[in-house]
Formats: structure tokens, sequence, C-alpha cells
């Protein structure tokens, strides 16, 4: 069991002082903010049955486009990561993978019960049940599975929490890498790594936290290996026919 | 992260490489990865890979009372949840000699068809969006939501009815449901038309589909072809008609059939099946208010409920195919075993392999979706 | 319709020996059959039978017997009935021959019988990983793998939180529709 | 003219092609929605796509090609926008013509090549060699088009023919006058703007949005800018080869959107075609048309 201080709870940062003193000194980055979240582009990862919902939420009955909201197909053009409904052990290793290469400032919106806590699959062995442990989650919609208009509104709560600032999650993921790199090795064995550089990402943004070293990703030194060339994966025993 | 994941294997022939479709790609269906080895435009092999949505259904189903896997079967295949519940229904009442009243089995068959409808309509919008045109696509889909508001209705669930129970239904049809699907079948048939001119009869779309992923009837039953893609390759299989549940002996329909087994065939005979659907969604409208009865024969107490020891194979027409519960029961609360035969488990591995070998690189998302693979029913 | 299909296949399955004939449900037909018998008797039932249609092959953990049963369900389009035919083998080693060769979809079924119970198929043409590619533990449908102990061991639960539900409450949520405003009537129809 | 004049009217025609292409932007994304039964876009949103784009604080870059073809697929339409003449402004245009235009309009498809090509993504990749065979495809149409034009004003200067085309009227206009070879001009339009049946280069389902695949940021947002020019190149050389260029900026903005209207409504009604049927049907139809236009201007 976790203890309340573990969750990452949505915190505000401090308010940065207005440079000089000048009243129209944030008003660039006030105006950046208003486009970013006005201008959400959405991963297209159907990760679970939650999935099923988002169609009709995209389409012409909700048309999410109408609040400047539209699919994107890769994790490099994409601001939010939808993680709709259960999350298989195998899909989270490629959920993080995808977030990791995604370019910053980026949200994660858990969608359905399962990401809660693994919803009516809190019996099975194949999925992860606290999407937050892995995954710094700005929002969370619960429901199995949330209709559409929930969907749209929980996407409106994250619109207004990027307008006023709040929803600043992802620098989470810096401060405190060791944290979920932690929850990521105990799940999926010690010698996990991913080939984005987190930690390099960190210090070049500015985002360098006491936390995001720890003895977690020391381990990572250990298990590096430089990038070998690998087995062929794909129809072993046929291959070997034709060679 | 086990490395083999991301990288490609030591120097390959330079003209040949391989490309991951998937599982974060719009050219799959679902949560589902094809790896594909291309020799230019043209694809040399594949390999599917699954397991992106494995729950362990059946390991679940293992750990709860009869009762209980109601809830949990609908969430095996998404778009098509509704056969899911009937089969497993239909294995247990088998098991326990349940007399399913006639009322209770006509609103099956309403669930059923409707569902069927649902699911063709979204498989359409899915193999034009492959194709580039997505308006058929925003169309498709929010015709859809019409029959899931006559689900709602219905049921209480848009999308997950839990529906049916071993012996029966949950609920009787509310006052004006059956005008509300008289009126939203009017509807759907008068957009047939507008759909026609769109996406079936469309140039393009017919150049872009014909003779693609083509399959013969002998190939289609050696590969364990079921449903609307062995319709496709000519042969009038469907199991409504050929091993009867349900009331489909007292309902009139013809089982469309294609011969040239291609993608453009398989969208054909859907087209004509959502039709057919259409016309037995009619008749059981018609016929609905004269059956009396019941909705549901008498069960003992769910919680402590042990079903007879024994076993049973059902079998269901969902719209992808067959679709098929092996249930084992020791006489416990609950099952010993369960066993899902998803249509898909076929059409989205071998099958799905078979096609796309020698086929382009831009027809392997029209395979996919022409063949309905519905990725969760493989996983489970 | 049955009955006949009935004496059919019990002068069919005469020609292999160590089958037992039960038929309890209509369409439906069971065979009890020695595991040698098995693949004579699915070239049998293939070639003289038009059982061309395997549908689905499941496995069955007895611990206490020590076995697992392995059930080859096949459908003839011609004759409309289901075969299902019942093999028991013994847990350990738990190898069986595969049935490739006569029922091409039996690869995915062996294969997925492989990952979830361990058996091994020999001949089959593929017995690499599908499902469980990332999955190092014993094979999960075994009877004695507990996947709630597993589960307790490698996740964490997440706390309860009445403080979100208090904000969602002020953001205006909770229940939407109270149940009195709710449009859609429940009353039953058929009694008129 | 004097240089100052000159240096404000190269600094402020790229900047109005970049406006009237924003509006153009939403006009394409509201009449797909219209077409899709739904609402569409606000009318600022084309504008925060790029802002927030550009505010991306991850920024990656997979190399200095990389970014230098963005700069190039950008640079090549700020390039052909001082070159086309609008109401008021002719910048560059009678320096050019046509024959450096055409030129500079490939520009942008080859810096896209490069700087795809350094992203080493295969689908990129694929999609940029894809988007070249479909430029293959339309350019036969479009330089028979931007011949016969020249032929019949007996001059490839943008100005002189706009000009010429205002002083006939609407009856001197290249669309009464060589009615073929504007057809196949429509076509050309069509296949510039890389929309569906022409779509083969992005195809997100097959190739996941083939050259755009890897950008991200400033990279991604120089391409949604670059989406703004291209629109309004293609729709503003139609109307000053076809439809008498600007008189003044209402008729010319109204035409171009017109004439931007016409290809946009079609494409949401079409899937896209393979890479050869483009092809085949590009030097098919448009290019015979075009043939046939242009026979019956030498005849």
């Amino acid at each position: 069991m976790t203890s309340l201080s573990d969750i990452p709870v949505i915190q505000t940062p401090p308010e940065a002082p207005a440079r000089g003193g000048n009243p129209l000194a944030n008003v660039f980055d006030d105006f950046i903010r208003y486009c970013r979240s006005r201008s959400l582009f959405m991963l297209h990862y159907c990760t679970g049955c939650g999935a099923i919902e988002l169609p009709p939420a995209m389409t012409s009955r909700f048309d999410m486009e109408r609040i400047g909201i539209q699919p994107m197909v890769t994790p490099r053009q994409a601001d939010i990561l939808l993680v709709t409904g259960y999350v298989s052990v195998k899909t989270l290793k490629r959920i993080i993978l995808t977030y990791e290469q995604m370019a910053s400032p980026k949200y994660v919106i858990g969608i359905c019960s399962c990401t809660v806590n693994g919803g009516m699959y809190w019996q099975s062995y194949a999925t992860a049940k606290k999407l937050n442990d892995y995954l710094p989650v700005d929002l969370y919609i619960a429901g199995c599975m949330p209709r559409p208009e929930a969907v749209i509104e929980g996407l409106k709560a994250l619109r207004d929490n990027i307008e006023a600032g709040t929803s600043d999650n992802w620098k989470d993921y810096y401060q405190r890498y060791d944290h979920y790199l932690g929850n990521q090795q105990r799940l999926f064995g010690a010698d996990w790594q991913t080939p984005t550089e987190v930690i390099a990402e960190a210090k070049h943004y500015g985002l360098f936290g006491p936390d995001t070293l720890g003895e977690h990703t020391r381990r990572l030194e250990d298990h590096r290996k430089p990038l070998e060339p690998l087995r062929m994966t794909l129809n072993a025993g046929r291959l070997e026919h034709m060679e | 992260m086990r490395a083999e994941n991301y990288q490609s294997r030591a120097q390959p022939p330079s003209h040949e490489y391989e490309l991951n479709f998937g599982p974060n790609h719009p050219g799959i269906e679902g949560n589902y990865a094809l790896k594909v080895r291309l020799h230019g435009d043209t694809v040399i092999d594949a390999k599917a890979d699954g397991g992106y949505l494995h729950r362990g259904f059946e390991k679940l189903m293992e750990q709860r009372l009869w009762i209980q896997n109601i809830a949990l079967v609908p969430r095996i295949c998404v778009p098509d949840p509704a056969p899911m519940e009937l089969a497993y229904s239909m294995a247990v009442e088998t098991l326990c000699g349940l007399e399913v009243p006639a009322r209770a089995q006509w609103l099956r068959v309403l669930q059923m068809e409707l569902s069927r409808v649902a699911a063709h309509l979204f498989t359409f919008g899915g193999h034009a969006a492959t194709t580039g045109m997505y308006s058929t696509m925003f169309w498709g889909v929010a015709d859809r939501d019409l029959i899931l508001d006559l689900f709602e209705e219905l049921t209480g669930g848009r999308v997950y009815h839990i529906y049916n129970l071993p012996g029966g239904v949950r609920r009787d049809v509310p006052d004006g449901f059956l005008d509300r699907v008289s009126a939203t079948l009017d509807y759907l048939e008068s957009r047939l038309a507008d759909y026609d001119n769109l996406f079936f009869t469309n140039q393009v779309f017919i150049t872009r589909a014909r003779g693609i992923g083509p399959m013969s009837q002998q190939q289609a039953l050696e590969l364990g072809v079921t449903g609307p893609n062995l319709r496709a390759t000519g042969l009038a299989f469907d199991v409504r008609r050929d091993d009867p549940y349900l009331v489909y002996d007292q309902i009139e329909f013809d089982i469309p059939t294609e011969t040239a087994g291609d993608a453009w065939a398989r969208t054909l005979v859907r087209r004509a099946e959502l039709k057919e659907s259409i016309r037995i969604l009619r008749q059981v409208v018609a016929r609905l208010p004269g059956i009396p009865g019941p909705i549901r024969a008498p069960i003992p107490n769910p919680l402590a409920w042990n079903v007879p020891a024994g076993e049973y194979y059902s079998r269901v027409e969902s719209s992808k195919g067959e679709l098929a519960w092996y249930v084992v029961s020791t006489g416990g609360a609950k099952p010993w075993r369960t066993h899902i035969r998803g249509p898909s488990a076929m059409h989205a591995v071998q099958v799905l392999e078979t096609l796309v070998q020698g086929c382009r690189l831009e027809d392997v998302a029209q395979i996919m979706f022409s063949l309905d693979a519905c990725p969760p029913e493989v996983d489970r | 319709m049955t009955t006949d299909i009935g004496q059919w296949l019990g002068h069919l399955i005469g020609q292999v020996e160590g089958v037992q004939h039960r038929g309890r449900h209509a369409r439906r037909q069971r065979l009890d059959v020695a595991p040698d018998a098995l693949p004579a008797l699915l070239e049998l039932l293939q070639g003289k039978g038009s059982f061309v249609h395997l549908s689905a092959i499941s496995c069955v953990d007895w611990p206490e017997d020590g076995q697992f049963e392995l059930v080859y369900h096949v459908w003839s389009y011609e004759l409309k009935t289901l075969v299902s035919a019942h093999i028991r083998i013994p847990r350990e080693p738990g190898r069986y021959l595969s049935v490739y060769d006569i029922y091409k979809p039996a690869a995915f079924f062996e294969r997925d019988i492989h990952e979830m119970y361990g058996v091994f198929f020999e001949g089959s043409p593929s017995m690499e990983k599908f499902i469980l590619t990332e999955w190092d533990g014993p094979p999960p449908m075994r009877k004695e793998f507990d996947s709630e102990n597993w589960v307790n061991d490698h996740f964490d639960w997440q706390d309860y939180h009445p403080d979100w539900l208090n904000d969602i409450e002020s953001r205006g949520g909770g229940i939407a529709i109270r149940p009195d405003e709710q449009r859609f009537s429940r009353k039953a129809k058929h009694e008129s | 003219m004097n240089v100052a004049s000159l240096l404000v009217e190269l600094v402020l025609m790229p900047l109005v092609a970049f406006v009237v292409g924003l509006a153009m932007v939403l006009m394409m994304r509201r009449i797909a929605a219209r077409l899709q039964r739904r609402v569409g876009p606000p009318f600022f949103q084309p504008l925060f796509d790029i802002v927030k784009l550009y505010g991306k604080h991850t920024q990656t870059s997979h190399g200095l090609v990389h970014d230098l073809g963005i700069v190039m697929a950008v640079g090549g339409y700020i390039a052909a926008e001082t070159m086309l003449p609008v109401p008021g402004m002719t910048g560059i245009a009678d320096k050019g013509g046509l024959v450096v235009l055409a030129y500079v309009m490939m520009v942008p498809s080859l810096g896209l090549a490069l700087g795809v090509g350094q992203c080493a993504n295969p689908n990129g990749s694929i999609g940029i060699s894809r988007a070249l065979t479909a430029m293959l495809a339309y350019d036969v149409p479009f330089i028979i088009v931007i011949f016969g034009v020249a032929f019949h004003f007996g001059s490839s200067n943008l100005i002189t023919i706009a000009a010429a085309q205002q002083a006939a009227g609407i009856a001197g206009w290249g669309v009464s006058q060589m009615p073929l070879l504007a057809l196949a001009g429509l076509f050309a339009l069509h296949g510039m703007l890389g929309k569906q049946p022409f779509e083969i280069y992005v195809a997100p389902a097959e190739i996941a949005t083939g050259p755009m695949v890897e950008m991200s940021g400033k990279h991604m947002g120089g391409l949604f800018v670059m989406q703004c020019f291209q629109l309004y190149t293609a729709a503003v050389l139609y109307v000053t080869l076809f439809l008498g260029g600007g008189e003044n900026w209402l008729s010319f903005l109204a035409k171009s959107f017109a004439v931007l209207a016409v290809p946009v409504s079609l494409a949401y009604l079409f899937p896209r075609y393979r890479t050869e049927d483009l092809v085949r049907l590009m030097w098919k139809w448009p290019t015979m048309i075009g043939l046939l236009g242009l026979a019956f201007l030498m005849h």
C-alpha cells in the first residue's frame, strides 16, 4: 500500500515574479499558454476498450474539433496521451516509450476505471493497476466506460487546467524520475531501460530535481547496453529456410 | 525493455527493410501490431504480434461466480459485445437445462441484430478511413451512435449492455421503444443511398479495394475463416441458419454471398448483411408485441448457484464470424474452465499473415479492416 | 437426424480403436479418444466426414488427475454437426502431437495452449510466444497459478481519496440525473 | 520602384500570404467539417495550432539537415510569394516570371525530402518518395498549362498576364479563352494541394503521415506554416493565370477562396489513389486535356 504522500498531486507552481515589475511582462507567456490550451493534439493510440468511445467523441455527433482537439498519428506530434482503459503490462511498456518520445509540455489522461485502480480486472495478472505509478497522470476520467460527453468534459477540464497553468505534471516526471523508474523496474525487471535519455533531458530543460537521480537510476548504469544488432524477430523459423 | 522490440536485425539486405505496423498506428484496428518485411513497396512477410490487450479473461472467469462473469464477458470484443453475452448465457443455460422464455429469445434477437448493425457501421467507417475517406467514418460512427442510444434505453449501457442473463434478459422493452427502433431503421435505410454514393459505389474506392487480399473458398476453409469473410468467397454458411439458436429458425432472412473473396467482396457482403439485419429487426418489431410471457426463467440464488457438471460448446454468429464458448463445469459455484473462440483469432493472425504476403504496403491496413479483425478477441 | 449422424459416426469410429461416442445435445457429438488414435480419427473425420472446419482446440486442466484434457472441436458444413474429440494427456511432461498438417488453424490454438498451459506440441509450426511475450512467470492458466497473489505481489492499489470526490462535487459533478428524473420509463409493456 | 518600397513589399507579401493562408486552412477545415456533418474548428484554430507548436518546450531535432529542410520548405514558398503579384504589390514578379516560379515551387518538396531523409524513419522516407513521385505526376500537366498560358498571352510575366486579362474583361480571362487548359490546371492544382484522392504521401493509415512522422514542435509548426503558404500559392497562381488576377483585394480574395473551395470540397468525398493510379491519372486525363487545349491555342 502506498501512502497518500506518494501520489503525485497537481501542484500549483510558485508564481513567477513579473520581470522588472512590468505587468505586461507575462503577456507573451500567457498567450502561448492560452494557445496551448486551445490546441490539443491527442495521440491516436487505442490502448484499451475505452477507445471505442473516442470515435463518437471525435466524429460528427460530439465533434472534438470544436474545442480544438484533433487526433495525431505519431507521439512526436501529440500533446495528450490518452490511456483509454486497462493497460496490459506489454502495452504499458509501449506507453512509457511513447510518452517519453512526446514533446513536452505533454499531458496524460487516464480514461476508464481500469487506469485508476485496475477496474474489473483487479485480479488479472496481465494488467497494470495504477497508472500514476508509472506515468504522471494529469487527469482521470472514471467510468466503465465514460461516455463521450464525459470524455469531452474531462478534456475541457484539462484545457482549463492548462490555461490556469496548473497542469504541469510532465515536469514531475523529470523531477521525480527515480520514483517512476523504480515502479517501472519493479514491474518490468531491473534491466528495464528506454531509449530516451530522460536524465539528460531533465538537465537540459532545467528540470533536474533532487529526486531525479536515486537508487533506481543508478541501476540504469549497470544494465546499460550498447545498441547491439539483434536477432530477427520476424518468422524466425521460416526465414532460415530462405537464407 | 527487451531490446528486440525496438531494433531491427543486423545488416539486413539493403533492398529489404522492416516496418512496424502498430501497436501505435492508425492503420491497425485496436491495439495490435504487425511486423512487416518489405521489398520496396511489396510485403514479403508479416508477423502478427498480439497480447497488447491481454487481460487473462479465462483465468478471471475461473475466479468469479457464474453470474458475475456476465459482467465480464462483453469486454472481450469491444465493437460487438452483445454476442459474447449471448454465447456465454446459452452455454450456462444448456448446462442447467434452463428453458428460455419465447419473449426473452425475441428480445435477444433484437439486441443481437442491433449490435450487428452497429458493428458493421463501425467497420465501414474504419475500412473507409484506411483508404483516406474520413467522411464515411464520420458518418458511420455518428449513425452508429443512434443505435447506441437505443441500447442505452433498452439496457442502460451504450457499449456494454450486460443484458443477457442465463435464463433470459434483464429488462423488457420500455414504452414506445419499438417505434423508436422503427424510426431509427427508417433513417438508416434512407441513409444507405448516401453511403452508396459516398462509399460503396465510389469509383476510387472500388479501384482501391477490388482484387485486394483475395482468398479462394478452398483457402478460406483451410484457414478456418468464418462469417462475412467466408461468405465473400461464395459459401453461404451462417451459424444463425446452420446451427440455429434463439428463434432464428422462425425468422426470414437471406444469407448474402459474393464470389470474389477480396476486400471489395467482403465489404459488399457486410453491406448486404446490414440490410438483412434491418429486415430481421423489422420482423422482430412486428412480432414482439404479440409474444407474451416472462422475460426470464427462474434461476436459483445467483450467489450460491452451482451449475451442474458438464461441458458445452455454444456457438453464435457475431458480426465478425463464428463465435464460440466452451464452458466446463464441475458442479461448483464458479466455472472450471471457459474457453472462447473469437472469430478474429483466425482472421487477425493466420489469415492476415497469409493475405498480406505479396500485397502492397498501402493495402495492409485495408486488408486488416476488410477482414474486420478485432484484436481483443485474439488476446482475451 | 441426430440419431442418423450418431449411427453414422458410430460406424465411422469403429474403424479407429479406442474411441467412445456420446451425444447429448442437438448437433453436438462427443468422442472420447485415446491420445494415440486422435490424429487418425481427425484425418478420418476430415476425409470421410467432411469435417473440414476446426472450430477450436480447448485445453482443460485437471490437476487432481494429473492430466490435461485437450478438446478438438470440428464442424462439418455438410452434416451440420459439431464433433468434440476429447483426449487426456499426462500433465507431466505435457507433450502432444500437432495436428497442423490436418487442420491449419491448429497452429494458433496450439501456440495459445503452449503459452497458457505449457503443453508442447511436436510438429507445430511455431511454439514461440505470441500473447505473453513479456511474461516470465509460470503458464498462467494452470490451476496452481494464483493470479490474485501474483497481483498483490506486483502491484499497489490506489488509496481511496474522498478529497477527489469533494473536488468533483464542487465542480457540479456527482449524480447528473436523479433517478426520478430519468426519462426512460421502465414500465413493462407485455401484459397488454 | 525604389529600393525601400521594394523591401517593404518583400516583407509584406509573405505576411499577407500567411494571414490569408491561415484563413484558407480554416476554410478547408470548416468545409471538411460541414461535409462530415459537424461544426468544425473555432475561428482562430489554425493560429492556435501554429503558436502552440512553436511554443513547445522540447524541440527534437535530428540534425542540421533536418532543420535546414524545413527552412527550405518554408523559404521556397516565401520566395514564391514575392513573385506572385497581388493587388497593389508586385514584389519581384516582373523579374521572375512563370518559369522561375515553377522552379521555386519545387524547392519545398525537395527541402522536405532532405529534412525527412535525415530523420531515418522509414515511414518518412517512403512518404517523401511518394511525394516526389506525386510531384512528378502533377508537374507534367502543370508545365503544359504554364506553357499554354505563356504562349497565349505572349509573355511569361505574371503582371503582364494579369493586366491583359483585366483589360479584356471576363471574356478575356484565361478561363474563357482557354477552358481546356483551365480544367487541366484545376487538376494540377488539386494534385499540388495533396488532398484526397491525391493524398498518398500523407496516408496516415499506411505510413503514419509520411514526411511528418518525426516532426515535432518547431518543425511541425514549420510544416503548418508551409501548408498556409501552399494553399495560398496554389490558389493565387490559378487566379492570376485564369481568373484575371487581382483588380482589388475584395475580388482577388473572393476568387482565391472560390478556386480553393473546389478541390477542397471534392477532396473529402474520395479515398486516396495508389501511387501508380495517381501517376496514371495525372499523365492521362489532365495531360491529354492540357495538350488538347494547347493544340487549340496553337491552331
